[in-house]
């Protein structure tokens, strides 16, 4: 297996993280001592649950359905909006650890009021364009590659120079067209790929599975359009691609990376065989010392690598 | 702390395992109570007590309960998805994911204790019938909203206590626990209103001052919080200040674990994430 | 499990069929002797590799990953062009048999060009304008409405009266402009899907684990993308749907028609444990006698049921 | 029919199992003859005589090779990534998808008779390796085409001709046939080029005839069709007119199948799947 040479630093999009894992956005990120503990277990860094300008509860049960080899959500975006903020206290020494809060609007003056919130607390921003499965949100901005620049435009405004990452969603004909929006707008870096539309349906029930009907598949199952998605991107934009989307293992984080991206993130894994140990087993295959093994590289020289066939 | 015990089972192999919701046919529908029902379906689920399943009401939400035998739940009826469920007779059908959380550990034997409030007996139950609960203490408001009629008294030494005195001693579950000798078990759980269960644990933490052995942590609590996912990935029912998983790391833990938890018995999380009252049953 | 009121007669877009499951275009189709052969092992009808207007030999290999839970696949539309008029030949008593030809072409004038190659020797069309890995066929077409149009017109003329399915890429921001195209272009039914762009690299070649690179996504994995497009085209048209991709159990059948799919087609199924028997061992357990159960149903009430829910 | 058997091994349960190109790193390149070499590989797969693999050339093609040995190729040069193939040392690296295909089916024992011509002898040589084939027929078009060197005289009974004579008995392979008593074997394999094969074919069908013994179907034949995917779901290996994949129905048929073939020894189709001439080792 390939393995990447253990570092003091890695930076990916501007954001200085402890390893190439990051926690993915809504997964285990509704508490300050749930993002603590991830961290704790080894994450790279951490992103908040999507957090809005109002509260929401998001939509009723269920909102979870675990598949064989992937996850089916529609939780509706719910967030306790400014709520959060105190949130950030459980984590300790904040000020010094890789937490990206995740946010989203309906329009620009959203983006820019909820990053305001957050502005001197994290080490950057996530911005959901991309959920698929709430109504006036989420995908309905990153479908339209103009609201993903005066979206985009107005976060970084409110960030007070700190990066600010888009992420985008595959439900589209060309993830490329909202990625450039994204560039042009100054992100530090885009995300892909938030969840697929999907639905499934209980036939002895007659109706679908989630409470909300249709919703987005993660895990295992959409890996391989994740990485389809980051090798688009990576001949599309400049800037830093995360990956994301059915990240397992190490060495589908060493794929990840050669499709283009400088780092990953993790969020159905949990779910796996190491359940929130996924990040610390994961960093415990992938990282040798310098010289361990023939196959051992840095990390800058297998980012799109694949590119190069 | 119990998750890396519960998640180590295997390696990493990049597989991800379905957690299928079982749609079952209601057999039974018991009135336990005025605002208490057993609903019984038609599959067995294997499971060790405490340990609950994901409830799906077609059409209206999907809620946890604890599974008061393999299989069927006891519920009580609080808001819209229990509401619906009272509606519900035998015929319909609804969704269970199972076995799911931790559930007691109490070794195998052992004098084990049972207190519990309310429908909080419901998960302690198949301590019961299974035979390895030695002494149950039950709280209720009053003698009409006392569960499972006599089949408790016929598997264990049922002590009760009523808030208003209709049956048994007139008081709290906690003042039950003066009369048996905390330190002759070796597993004590607890399921039931958190203040109750706040309760519980401080005259532990007492008792064990008092005998200089620890109580506290042969104390297992079954928790409540809000929960959306149920199955570990969503972060709605994360407690403070360790961010433990109710539905998956727990929903029982040890009383030093919940000791250390600053929102135990003071505040929980509503459904978009907010503090707000601590649940319980 | 909910079952099938066996009837005498399936039809389904304008199609005779023998049961409701149908082989998919690319799928084993490439000789008539080998669609003789599914059809004989209990296919409700046979769809031909897509033919196109010139022989095409399609792309290097590795042209299949056969990946835990999924196919990726880049062909590259290899087809003899018109030289496989003649393959038809082998299938005994073709008048009588629910045989459909995929076809694709560049422009309106290939779909009408090959349509009519065919047009007196096979019981309907379908045309392929969603391959997403074909430069300048397939999903090219399929990704623009006004394009869809034109080449359905065409092909509906060529037809001769012929039902013509138009089979549509996942690919889009939006599934239903497409299907809406094609549905007021004269189609008789819209198929949903064709393969979900996807990459897998090797890590250990550093290169894409595909000839061409990127390819296609097909099998269980994209199932619950398949029901939601199903989904979502039951809404906003009223030609029958065929659902197609990942279907592998008779349950996955009862699932895509409750969706609102009339019929379905099976690919990657052929790859799965029942292999080229798949067909038959669905039907076996598909099927009852009315009365049979109290779950069995007449398939016109279960197609699009959930939709009630 | 062959297919029912290998795909009748469980019911469907809606899996679908990988099949993966194991990269693996050449280990030695021998030097059969002029126009064919071997590949070691640092990788042993379990397999059955006749198995065959799509070997990934990077960057060129993937092409299907039978297994000379559990970790090795043997292959002739005759296009693109046979040649790309020729260029690759020892270190480098190549993707194997194996095994595939049915294999040789010789039973538990008996007496097993190979006919190879060319290249076909690849498949083969494990029946050797493995100390069950009786006698071997190898034909090739001069001596230093010969494979394998001395290993095949070492573990059978070997017998060889040549279009040339420059070795064994000079003309076809078939021509040995005549020296053996063909009824005495329980399997008779064979691979070679197709117009051999037809050759062999016809000779067990005049012999079945003249000592009324079904000996077609004691020969199994090892075909050769164009193959893009080599698991069964393309369809670009399928025979007439049965339609049977050579790739995963095969590649190893029984001679009374063969023999219904209306295109063996006439006709195969290319890359397109326009029919051409047929192909063959
Ligand atoms: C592990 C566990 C086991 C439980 N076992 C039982 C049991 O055996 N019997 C029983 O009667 N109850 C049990 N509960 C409580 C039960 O889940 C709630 O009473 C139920 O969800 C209320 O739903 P509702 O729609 O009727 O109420 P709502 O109208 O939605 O709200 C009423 C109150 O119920 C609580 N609640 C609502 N939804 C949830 C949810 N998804 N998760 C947690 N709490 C919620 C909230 O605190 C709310 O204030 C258990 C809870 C947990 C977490
Ligand atoms: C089951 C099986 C086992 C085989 N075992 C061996 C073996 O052990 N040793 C050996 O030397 N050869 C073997 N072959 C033949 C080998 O696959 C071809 O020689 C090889 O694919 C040629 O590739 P190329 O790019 O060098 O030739 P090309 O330049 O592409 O074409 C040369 C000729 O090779 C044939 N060919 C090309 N590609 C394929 C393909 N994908 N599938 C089948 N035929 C193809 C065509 O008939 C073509 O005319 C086997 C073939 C099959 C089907
Ligand atoms: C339960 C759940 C909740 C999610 N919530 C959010 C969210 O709030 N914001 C967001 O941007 N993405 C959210 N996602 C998407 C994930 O962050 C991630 O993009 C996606 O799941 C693919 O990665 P994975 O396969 O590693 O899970 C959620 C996913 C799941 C499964
Ligand atoms: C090997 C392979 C070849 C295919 N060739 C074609 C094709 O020629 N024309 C077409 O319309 N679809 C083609 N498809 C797509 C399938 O017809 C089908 O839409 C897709 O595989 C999803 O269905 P499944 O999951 O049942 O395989 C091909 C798929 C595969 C796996
Ligand atoms: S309810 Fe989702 S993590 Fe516990
Ligand atoms: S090569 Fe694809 S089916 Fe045989």
């Amino acid at each position: 297996m390939v393995r990447i040479e253990k570092t003091d630093k890695v930076t990916a999009g501007g954001v200085e993280l402890r390893n190439h894992m990051i926690l993915a956005a809504g997964i285990l990120g509704t508490t300050g001592a749930s993002l603590n503990r991830i961290l704790n277990l080894g994450a790279g860094g951490v992103i908040t649950k999507s957090i809005g300008p109002e509260p929401k509860t998001g939509h009723h049960g269920p909102t979870v359905c675990v598949l064989d080899g992937a996850v089916m959500n529609a939780m509706g975006l719910p967030n306790p909006s400014s709520n959060f903020v105190s949130e950030l206290d459980a984590i300790e020494d904040i000020g010094s650890k890789p937490v990206i809060a995740s946010i989203f609007g309906g329009n620009p003056e959203d983006f820019s009021k909820v990053a305001s919130w957050f502005a001197g607390r994290v080490r950057g921003f996530e911005l959901n364009v991309s959920c698929p499965h709430a109504e006036g949100y989420g995908a309905q901005i990153g479908c339209n590659p103009d609201l993903v620049y005066d979206c985009t435009k107005a976060a970084v405004k409110a960030a007070g120079g700190l990066p600010v990452w888009v992420k985008l969603t595959p439900n589209v004909t060309d993830i490329t067209a909202s990625a450039k929006s994204a560039e042009r707008a100054g992100a530090s870096a885009v995300v892909a790929i938030n969840t697929v539309k999907a639905m499934r349906i209980s036939t002895e029930l007659r109706r679908p599975m989630l409470g909300n009907g249709t919703g987005g598949l993660s895990g295992p199952a959409v890996f391989p359009i994740a990485v389809r998605c980051v090798w688009d991107l990576y001949e599309a934009v400049k800037i830093p691609i995360i990956g994301c989307g059915g990240v397992m293992t190490a060495d589908n984080v060493v794929e990840m990376m050669m499709a283009g991206a400088s780092a990953v993130e993790i969020g159905s894994g949990v779910l796996g065989l190491s359940g929130v140990n996924i990040f610390k087993d994961i960093a415990a295959e992938l990282y040798a010392d310098a010289g361990e093994g023939k196959d051992t590289v840095k990390a800058e020289d297998i980012i799109g690598c694949a590119h190069e066939y | 702390m119990n998750t890396e015990r519960n998640e180590k089972n295997g390696r990493n192999n990049g597989s991800l395992k379905a957690i299928p919701s079982e749609i079952v046919r209601i057999t039974r529908v018991i009135d336990e109570t005025p605002s208490v029902k057993t609903f019984e379906f038609d599959k067995d689920f294997e499971f060790k007590a405490g340990q609950f399943c994901m409830v799906w009401v077609p059409g209206v939400d999907e809620i946890p309960m604890g599974l008061s035998a393999a299989n069927a739940i006891t519920v009580q009826k609080v808001g819209e998805a229990t509401e619906a469920l009272f509606k519900l007779n035998a015929g319909d059908k609804i969704g269970i994911k199972a076995p799911l959380g931790n559930g007691f550990s109490i070794g195998n034997g052992g004098r084990v204790l049972a207190i519990a409030g309310g429908v909080g007996a419901a998960p302690l139950r198949p301590l019961v019938r299974s035979g390895r609960c030695t002494t149950f203490l039950l709280g209720s408001r009053t003698a009409s909203e006392i569960l499972y009629g006599d089949e408790l008294a016929q598997g264990t030494d049922l002590r009760i206590a009523t808030d208003d005195g209709t049956k048994g001693h007139h008081g709290f579950v906690t003042d039950l626990m003066k009369e048996v000798d905390l330190l002759s078990y070796n597993s004590i759980c607890v399921c039931g209103p958190e203040i109750m269960m706040r309760g519980v644990l401080r005259l532990l933490k007492e008792k064990s001052e008092d005998t200089n052995t620890d109580l506290v942590s042969r104390g297992q609590f079954s928790l409540v919080r809000y929960m959306k996912c149920g199955v570990g990935i969503c972060g709605s029912c994360c407690l403070d200040p360790e961010g433990l998983r109710v539905c998956r790391d727990g929903p029982v833990f040890a009383g030093d674990i919940v000791e250390k938890s600053r929102e135990f018995g003071t505040y929980s999380r509503d459904a978009s994430g907010s503090r707000t009252m601590p649940g319980g049953h």
